[in-house]
C-alpha cells in the first residue's frame, strides 16, 4: 500500500508507456516525465507568488492580496485566486520594445534564461526513482547549466539600451559569478565525501536513521555550515532580497529587465522563481538527504511528499528573510563573497577532508570538525568586523 | 554519420561563421556561445561526458562572460560603422582555406585512421578522479600553479596603476 | 616495528609546528614564542632519548639496529616517489646532540636576545632551523633529506641576516647563502645521478635501498668518465654538498662572515649541528663513498676508494689552513669560527681515515665544546657591551668567573688537554687512525700541526681575554653600537663589564660538563661510543706513544702561547701583535685568511668582465661587421648608380633607383608590424608543413 | 568517409573559421574570439580521437582536453586583461592601429 502510493506516479507512467509500440517509448516517456513537472513547478511558482505576497504582508503588517477567488465565480479563495488575474494580465498586456532595442536578443534573452532553468530540473530526484536523467555527473551538469543564466542576464541588459538595465545586469553577473563559487565550494564538499557526482548517490547517502535522527549531511559540522552558506549563495544566484541589487527597484527601476513588460516580463518573472526552485531543490538533495523522510516513524509519508515540504519551507525561509532583512551595498555584496563565503568555503572543504580522515573516532571528530570550523568563523568574522564600528548612524541631513 | 551529428555540426559551423562574421562584437560574442553548446553536444555525442559538462561550466559559464565584459570595458560594444576587416583581409580568407584545403587532403588520405568504430569507452567520473588524483596528478599540481599565477597576472596587467590613472 | 620508528617524524614536526604557531603569533608574545621553542625542543629531546634507548636496546647481532619507515610521496608518471625515516644509531646520536645542545641554546638565547625587539621572530627561525636540522638527521631518503638541507640552509641564511639593517650581516646572509648553493648543485646533481642510477632515493629499503649491497654492487661495476666507479663520482658530488655547508676548502669562505649573526645563531647552527650537516651527510652515504670493487671483493686492506681519499685530503688541508688563520685573527668569533673550520676539517679527515665513528665522534664532543666556546664568548661580548675585539678585552676572569671557567674548559677541550677532556680523546682517535693511513702519512702531519696550532691561537686567545687588565674604555664602546638593536641599551649597562645572569651562564654548565665527561664514552681502552656506532677496530695498541706525543704537541702550544701573550700582557689595544712584530709578511697573510675572499672576488669578476667582453667583440665586430658589410655593399651599389648616372642617360637612372625604391618597399612590406600578417605567415608554413608530412614521409 | 573522418573534418572547418577570423577581423576581441575557436578544434580532435582511438581506457585524451580546458581558461583570463591594458594605453582596440612593430 504505502510502497504503491510511494511509486503512484513511477507505475502510472510504465503503465502508460505499455500501450506504445517500442519505438516511441523513449520519446513518450521522456515526454511523461517532462510535462508533469513543468505543470507541476509552474503551478508551484503561481500560488508561491501568492503566498510571498501574503507573507510579506503580513510581516509588514497589512493583509496583502486577500480579495480576488475564482473569476467569475463568487468563490473566494482568501485570495489565493490572485495569481488568475495576473496570468491573464501579463499575457494580454501589450508587449513594448524600445526602439533602439537590439531587437533578436531583446527577444532571445528570456527564453535564454527560461531554458536551463527548465533543464536543471533534470537531475533533481524529486522522489524515490523519480529523476528524469540521472547523469553520472549530474551535479555537474546542474552547475554548467546554470552558467548559462548569467548569459542570458547580460542578453537582457545589454540590448534594452538603457543604462539602468545594463548597469543592473553587470551587477547580476558579478553578483552571480561572485557567489557561483561558494556555491560550488560547499556543494563540492558533499561531493567529495559521497564520491560520486551522481545526485541520486548523492540522496542514498543519506538514507537511514542513526539514534533517531536521519543521516543528513546537514547534521554534520561540515555539513551545517556547507548548507548554510549554500543557502546565502542561493539567495544570492536567485538574486533575492537582501541580495536583489540587480533589480533593486529603488535604485535601478528593475534592473535588467526594466525594459521588458507583458510576457517576457512573466517569463523572466518565471525564470527568477523557478530557477530558486531548482537551487533549493539541489540543496535539499546534497544536504537535507533529499527525499529521505526525517523521522523513522514518517517514513510511510511518499518521498515526492517530503521533497515538497522541504521545498516549500525553505521558500517560506526565503520569504521570511526577504521581509526581514535590507538590502547590502554592492561593494558589501563583494567584499562579503570574496572575504569571508570563499575563505569560509575553502575551510570547510579541508574540514570536510578531516572528517573523512578521522572516520571512526567517535565523538573526537565531532569536536575537532566543530572546532575547525567555528574558530576560523570567529576569527575571519573579527578580522572583517576590525576598523568597522558599528553603531547608532548620524545623518547630516536627516531629522 | 548519424543525423544527431550532422544537426549539431551545422549548428556549431554556422554559429562559429556568425561568431567571426558579424559586425557587431556582442551578437559575435554571443553566437560563440551558441558554439561552445554545439560543441558540448558532440562532446556528449562522443561519451565524454564531464568534458562536455565541464566545456560548458568554463567557456559558457567563465569565458564568454569575461569576453562580453571586455567587450563593454574597451566601449567597442557598438556596431562600429567602420571597416571591421584588416586590410588585405583577402589574402587572410586565403590562407585560411588553403589551411583548410591541407589539413582535409591531411585528414582523407591518412591511412592511420582505423575503419572499425570501437565499442564506446565508458569515463566515469570516478575513472577521471581516480586518474586525476593518481596518474595525473603533478600536471594537476602545475595547472592549478598555472591558474594561480594567470589570476594574479591578468588582476596585476587589468590593474589601472596611479601613475596612468592620474 | 617500534612505535618510536613509526612516530620519529614527531621530532622534527613539533619544532616545525612551533615555528608556524610563533610566525603568526603576535611580536609582543615573548613568553609564548620562548616557551613554545624550548617546549617543543624539550620534547624532541625526550622523544629522541626514547630513540636512542630503542636502538641500544639490541645492537651487536646482524651488524647494528636499523628500522626504516617508507612510504609514498607523490606519483608521477608510471613511478612512486617515496619518502621515508631511518632510525640508526648515527641518526640516533645526531638526535640527541642536536635536541640537547640546541635546547640549551635555545634557553641562553632568551638572556641573549632579551633586549632585541624581534625576540619572536628570532625564535620562529630557531625552531624552523631545528624542524630542518632535525629532518636532515632522520631523513631515510636523499630527497627528503635534501628538502630539509634547502631549509637548513634557507634558516642559516635567515638568522645570518637577522640584523638585516646593518649591511655587513645582509652582505654574510648572501655570501653564506651563494657559496653553500654552490656546494648543493653538487649535491642536487648526485643526487639525480644516484636516481638515475639506482631507481630508488632510499638509503635503505630492505635491500633494494641505494646504500644497500646489490645497487652498490650494480653501481660500483660501472665507470663514469675518466674509469672512476660510478659510485665514486655521485660520492665526490655528494661530498662537494657536505663541502659547502661545512665550509672546508674551498668552499669555507662564507663560515666566518657567518659570525654577523646573534652569537648563539654561530653557536646552534654555525658550530654545533648545521656546519656538522655536511659530516653527517658524509657518514650516512659512507656505504656509497667507501664502496670500491675489492672492497666487494672482501679483501679489506686494499686501498680506500677515491672519494674517501678526496674527503681524507681536504679535511686534513681544511684542519691545517684554517688553524694557521686562526691564530691571527683579532675578533673573538672569527678565532672561534676558524677553529670550527678547522675542526671540520679534523672531522672530514675523521672519517676519511678511520670511518664513521671517529668522525662521528669528534662531531658530538666538538658539537658541546664549541657550542660552549661560543655561548661563553657570547656571555663575554653581552658582558662587555657588545666588543667583539679581544685587543679591547683583558683581566675579564675577574668580572665574570663562571664564564671564565667554563670557557677554560671549553678551551682545553678544544685544544686536546690530555686525559680530562673530551677533544683529546676523539682528536687522539682521528691522529691515530690517520697514523695507521695506509695512502700517506701528510694528513697525520698536517693534523698534528693543526693540533699545536689550535692549542696555541686558544691560548692566545683566552690569554688575551681573561687575562691582564681591561683594555676597553668607553673610547670604543660605541665601536660596533647601532650594529644591534641592543646597543639602545648600552648605555644603561655599566661601563665594567659584568657577568651574564643565571640563564645564561647554567647551560655553560651543563656544557662544560658534557665537555668534560664525553671524552670517556669514547677512550680506547673503552670505546663504547665506537662499538655503538657498530665499529669494533683494533685494539689500543700503540696508541699510548701516539697519546704521548700528541700530549707533547699539546703542551708546546699551551706553553708556547702562554709564553707570548700571557706573560708579556699587551697593555693598551691597539699595539702590534707579538707575532706581527716578528714577521709582519706572514701575520698580514694570515690576517687576511690568505686573501681567499679577494682570490675569489678576482677570478669571479675577471670571468664575468671576460664573458662580458666577448660578447661586446661579437656585438660590435661579428654582428656589426655584418651590418656594416651589408652597408658597404650598399654604399658599392650607390657607387654603380652613380657612375651609371654619369656614364649612361638619366633614363637608365631613373630605371635604377625606381628598382632599388621598389625593392626596399617589397622587403618593408614584411614588416607591417601587424599581428595578423604574422599569422597569416605562420598559417602557410602550417600548411607547408602539413604536405610535408603528407608527402613527405612517401618520399 | 568513417565517423572519426568526420569529426575530425569538422574540427578542421572549426579550425579554419577560427583562423579565418583572427586574420581577417580587425579587432583584437575578434581575434581572441578566433583564437578560442581554434583551441576548441584542438580539443574535439582529442576527444574524437581518444572516442575513435585503439585504447580509450587510458583516458588520455580526455585528460588532455581538461588541461587544455583549464589552460584556457587561464589564456582567456590572460589576454582580455592584456586587451583591455592596450585599450587603456592606445584608446583603441584596432590590431592594425597597434603597428609599433613597423619595419
Amino acid at each position: 500500500m504505502v510502497e504503491s502510493l510511494d511509486q503512484l506516479f513511477v507505475n502510472l507512467k510504465h503503465w502508460a508507456l505499455g500501450f506504445l509500440p517500442e519505438a516511441l517509448q523513449p520519446l513518450v516517456s521522456a515526454v511523461l516525465s517532462i510535462v508533469p513537472l513543468v505543470a507541476v513547478f509552474g503551478g508551484l511558482f503561481a500560488i508561491v507568488t501568492i503566498f510571498e505576497r501574503k507573507g510579506l504582508g503580513r510581516i509588514q503588517n497589512r493583509y496583502g492580496p486577500n480579495r480576488v477567488g475564482i473569476p467569475f465565480t463568487d468563490i473566494r479563495l482568501a485570495g489565493f485566486g490572485q495569481f488568475i488575474p495576473d496570468g491573464i494580465k501579463a499575457l494580454i498586456k501589450e508587449d513594448v520594445v524600445p526602439r533602439a532595442a537590439d531587437k533578436v536578443v531583446h527577444f532571445l534573452a528570456p527564453v535564454v534564461l527560461l531554458i536551463p532553468v527548465l533543464l536543471t530540473y533534470a537531475v533533481l530526484p524529486i522522489g524515490r526513482n523519480m529523476t528524469v536523467v540521472d547523469f553520472d555527473a549530474g551535479v555537474l551538469f546542474f552547475f554548467s547549466v546554470g552558467a548559462a543564466v548569467e548569459i542570458s542576464v547580460f542578453m537582457a541588459g545589454w540590448s534594452s539600451r538603457n543604462k539602468y538595465s545594463l548597469l543592473g545586469a553587470m551587477r547580476g553577473i558579478a553578483q552571480m559569478i561572485s557567489y557561483e563559487i561558494p556555491l560550488i565550494l560547499s556543494a563540492v564538499t558533499v561531493i567529495m565525501l559521497v564520491g560520486s557526482l551522481k545526485t541520486s548517490d548523492i540522496v542514498a547517502a543519506q538514507a537511514g536513521f542513526t539514534a533517531g535522527l536521519p543521516n543528513w549531511f546537514v547534521l554534520t559540522p561540515w555539513g551545517f555550515a556547507g548548507f548554510v552558506m549554500f543557502l546565502i549563495a542561493a539567495l544570492a544566484e536567485s538574486n533575492r532580497a537582501p541580495f536583489d541589487l540587480p533589480e533593486a527597484e529603488s535604485e535601478l527601476i528593475a534592473g535588467y529587465f526594466t525594459e521588458y513588460s507583458g510576457f517576457k516580463f512573466a517569463l523572466f518573472f518565471l525564470g527568477e522563481y523557478l530557477g530558486m526552485f531548482a537551487i533549493i531543490g539541489l540543496g535539499i538533495t546534497l544536504f537535507l538527504g533529499g527525499w529521505h523522510a526525517p523521522f523513522p516513524f514518517l517514513t510511510w509519508v511518499p518521498s515526492y511528499v517530503w521533497f515538497m515540504t522541504k521545498l516549500l519551507a525553505i521558500v517560506f525561509f526565503f520569504i521570511w528573510v526577504r521581509g526581514t532583512l535590507p538590502r547590502l551595498r554592492m561593494d558589501q555584496l563583494m567584499s562579503f563573497a570574496w572575504k569571508f563565503m570563499i575563505p569560509m568555503a575553502l575551510i570547510n572543504l579541508v574540514v570536510a577532508a578531516v572528517w573523512h580522515f578521522m572516520a571512526g573516532t567517535g565523538a573526537a571528530r565531532w569536536v575537532v570538525c566543530a572546532l575547525l570550523i567555528a574558530g576560523p568563523y570567529v576569527l575571519l568574522g573579527r578580522g572583517l568586523m576590525e576598523n568597522k564600528h558599528l553603531g547608532k548612524r548620524t545623518y547630516r541631513f536627516a531629522d | 554519420m548519424s543525423p544527431v551529428f550532422l544537426i549539431l555540426a551545422l549548428v556549431t559551423l554556422l554559429s562559429a561563421v556568425a561568431a567571426i562574421s558579424f559586425r557587431n562584437l556582442v551578437h559575435c560574442s554571443l553566437s560563440l556561445v551558441v558554439t561552445f553548446a554545439g560543441l558540448a553536444g558532440l562532446y556528449l555525442q562522443l561519451h565524454a561526458q564531464f568534458v562536455g559538462f565541464a566545456q560548458v561550466l568554463v567557456y559558457i559559464g567563465a569565458v564568454a562572460i569575461l569576453i562580453v565584459f571586455a567587450i563593454l570595458l574597451t566601449r567597442s560594444a557598438d556596431t562600429p560603422n567602420h571597416a571591421v576587416l584588416a586590410p588585405g583581409w583577402l589574402v587572410g580568407i586565403a590562407v585560411a582555406v588553403v589551411v583548410f584545403g591541407a589539413l582535409g587532403l591531411a585528414i582523407l588520405k591518412s591511412e592511420a585512421i582505423s575503419k572499425k568504430v570501437p565499442a564506446a569507452p565508458e569515463a566515469t567520473v570516478k575513472q577521471i578522479g581516480d586518474a586525476l588524483m593518481n596518474q595525473y596528478v603533478l600536471p594537476l599540481e602545475v595547472i592549478g600553479l598555472l591558474l594561480t599565477a594567470a589570476m594574479i597576472g591578468a588582476v596585476i596587467i587589468a590593474m589601472r596603476d596611479d601613475k596612468e590613472a592620474k | 616495528m617500534n612505535w618510536i620508528v613509526q612516530y620519529l617524524w614527531l621530532i622534527p614536526a613539533l619544532p616545525l609546528v612551533a615555528a608556524g604557531i610563533i610566525a603568526v603569533s603576535k611580536q609582543p608574545h615573548r613568553k609564548l614564542a620562548a616557551s613554545l621553542a624550548i617546549g617543543s625542543m624539550g620534547l624532541g629531546f625526550v622523544l629522541s632519548l626514547m630513540a636512542f634507548l630503542a636502538t641500544l636496546g639490541h645492537h651487536g647481532e646482524h651488524g647494528q639496529f636499523r628500522e626504516v619507515y617508507n612510504f609514498n610521496w607523490l606519483q608521477f608518471g608510471g613511478q612512486w616517489l617515496q619518502l621515508g625515516w631511518v632510525l640508526d644509531p648515527l641518526t640516533a646520536v645526531m638526535l640527541m646532540m642536536v635536541t640537547f645542545v640546541g635546547s640549551l641554546i635555545f634557553i641562553f638565547s632568551i638572556g641573549y636576545m632579551a633586549h632585541d625587539q624581534n625576540f619572536t621572530r628570532f625564535f620562529c627561525f630557531l625552531s624552523l632551523f631545528a624542524a630542518g636540522m632535525l629532518g636532515v638527521v632522520i631523513a631515510n631518503s636523499l630527497l627528503l633529506l635534501f628538502i630539509s638541507w634547502e631549509l637548513v640552509g634557507l634558516t642559516s641564511y635567515l638568522l645570518i641576516g637577522f640584523w638585516y639593517h646593518k649591511p655587513s650581516a645582509a652582505a654574510a646572509a648572501k655570501k653564506a647563502f651563494i657559496t653553500t648553493r654552490i656546494g648543493d648543485m653538487g649535491l642536487l646533481l648526485g643526487m639525480v645521478w644516484l636516481y638515475a642510477q639506482s631507481g630508488t632515493l632510499l638509503f635503505y629499503d630492505g635491500g633494494k635501498g641505494c646504500l644497500e649491497n646489490d645497487a652498490l654492487v650494480r653501481m660500483v661495476a660501472q665507470t663514469a668518465a675518466t674509469g672512476m666507479a660510478v659510485t665514486t663520482a655521485i660520492g665526490l658530488l655528494i661530498f662537494l654538498g657536505a663541502v659547502g655547508k661545512s665550509g672546508q676548502l674551498p668552499l669555507h669562505v662564507w663560515l666566518p662572515d657567518a659570525m654577523e649573526g646573534p652569537t648563539p645563531v654561530s653557536a646552534l647552527i654555525h658550530a654545533a649541528t648545521m656546519v656538522a650537516a655536511g659530516v653527517f651527510l658524509v657518514a650516512r652515504v659512507f656505504p656509497l663513498m667507501e664502496v670500491t670493487l675489492d672492497s666487494l671483493a672482501g679483501n679489506a686492506d686494499g686501498l680506500p676508494s677515491t672519494a674517501l681519499q678526496v674527503v681524507t685530503w681536504v679535511g686534513a688541508l681544511t684542519a691545517f689552513f684554517a688553524a694557521t688563520i686562526a691564530v691571527a685573527q683579532n675578533d673573538i668569533k672569527r678565532i672561534l669560527a676558524y677553529s670550527t673550520v678547522s675542526q671540520l676539517g679534523y672531522m672530514m679527515m675523521g672519517l676519511g681515515v678511520g670511518g664513521v665513528a671517529i668522525g662521528m665522534f669528534h662531531l658530538i664532543t666538538h658539537a658541546f665544546f664549541k657550542a660552549l666556546l661560543f655561548l661563553g664568548s657570547a656571555s663575554v661580548i653581552h658582558g662587555c657591551h657588545e666588543h667583539q675585539d679581544i685587543r679591547f678585552m683583558g683581566g675579564l676572569k675577574k668580572f665574570m668567573p663562571v664564564t671564565f671557567l667554563t670557557y677554560a674548559i671549553g678551551m682545553l677541550a678544544l685544544a686536546g688537554f690530555p686525559l680530562f677532556f673530551s677533544g683529546f680523546w676523539s682528536k687522539d682517535e682521528i691522529l691515530h687512525a690517520a697514523h695507521g693511513w695506509s695512502v700517506s702519512h701528510w694528513p697525520f702531519y698536517l693534523g698534528c700541526a693543526g693540533a699545536l696550532l689550535t692549542a696555541f691561537y686558544m691560548t692566545r686567545q683566552v690569554a688575551l681575554v681573561f687575562f691582564g687588565s681591561y683594555r676597553g674604555g668607553h673610547s670604543h664602546s660605541s665601536h660596533r653600537s647601532g650594529s644591534d638593536l641592543k646597543s639602545a641599551d648600552t648605555s644603561a649597562h655599566s661601563k665594567e663589564p659584568h657577568e651574564s645572569p643565571a640563564v645564561m651562564t647554567v647551560p655553560l654548565i651543563v656544557l662544560a660538563a658534557c665537555a668534560v665527561l664525553l671524552g670517556f664514552l669514547g677512550t680506547p681502552w673503552w670505546p663504547a661510543f665506537q662499538g655503538y656506532l657498530g665499529q669494533h677496530h683494533g685494539s689500543a695498541g700503540g696508541v699510548v706513544p701516539l697519546m704521548v706525543g700528541s700530549t707533547l704537541i699539546v703542551f708546546a702550544g699551551l706553553g708556547l702561547g702562554w709564553w707570548l701573550y700571557a706573560k708579556r700582557q699587551r697593555k693598551t689595544a691597539d699595539e702590534p701583535d707579538v707575532l706581527e712584530v716578528v714577521r709582519p709578511d706572514i701575520f698580514a697573510l694570515l690576517r687576511n685568511k690568505y686573501f681567499f675572499d679577494e682570490a675569489y672576488e678576482k677570478t669571479v669578476i675577471a670571468l664575468h668582465a671576460w664573458f662580458a667582453r666577448a660578447c661586446d667583440f661579437l656585438d660590435r665586430w661579428v654582428w656589426g661587421g655584418a651590418v656594416m658589410l651589408v652597408s658597404a655593399i650598399t654604399v658599392g651599389l650607390s657607387w654603380l648608380y652613380r657612375a651609371t648616372d654619369e656614364f649612361v642617360v638619366n633614363l637608365g637612372f631613373d630605371a635604377g633607383c625606381k628598382g632599388i625604391r621598389q625593392g626596399g618597399d617589397g622587403l618593408s612590406k614584411l614588416h607591417t608590424g601587424r599581428v595578423q600578417n604574422y599569422l597569416r605567415v605562420i598559417g602557410v608554413a602550417l600548411v607547408v608543413l602539413i604536405l610535408f608530412l603528407v608527402w613527405g614521409r612517401k618520399a | 568517409m568513417t565517423e572519426l573522418q568526420g569529426y575530425l573534418l569538422l574540427s578542421a572547418l572549426l579550425f579554419t573559421i577560427g583562423l579565418a577570423g583572427a586574420i581577417t577581423r580587425r579587432n583584437a576581441i575578434l581575434a581572441l574570439i578566433g583564437i578560442e575557436l581554434m583551441l576548441n578544434a584542438a580539443n574535439l580532435n582529442f576527444i574524437a580521437f581518444w572516442r575513435f582511438g585503439p585504447n580509450p581506457e587510458a583516458l588520455t585524451g580526455l585528460m588532455f582536453v581538461i588541461f587544455s580546458i583549464a589552460i584556457a581558461a587561464a589564456e582567456a583570463a590572460v589576454g582580455l586583461a592584456l586587451i583591455i591594458a592596450i585599450y587603456r594605453h592606445y584608446k583603441s582596440v584596432n590590431l592594425d592601429e597597434m603597428n609599433n612593430l613597423k619595419g
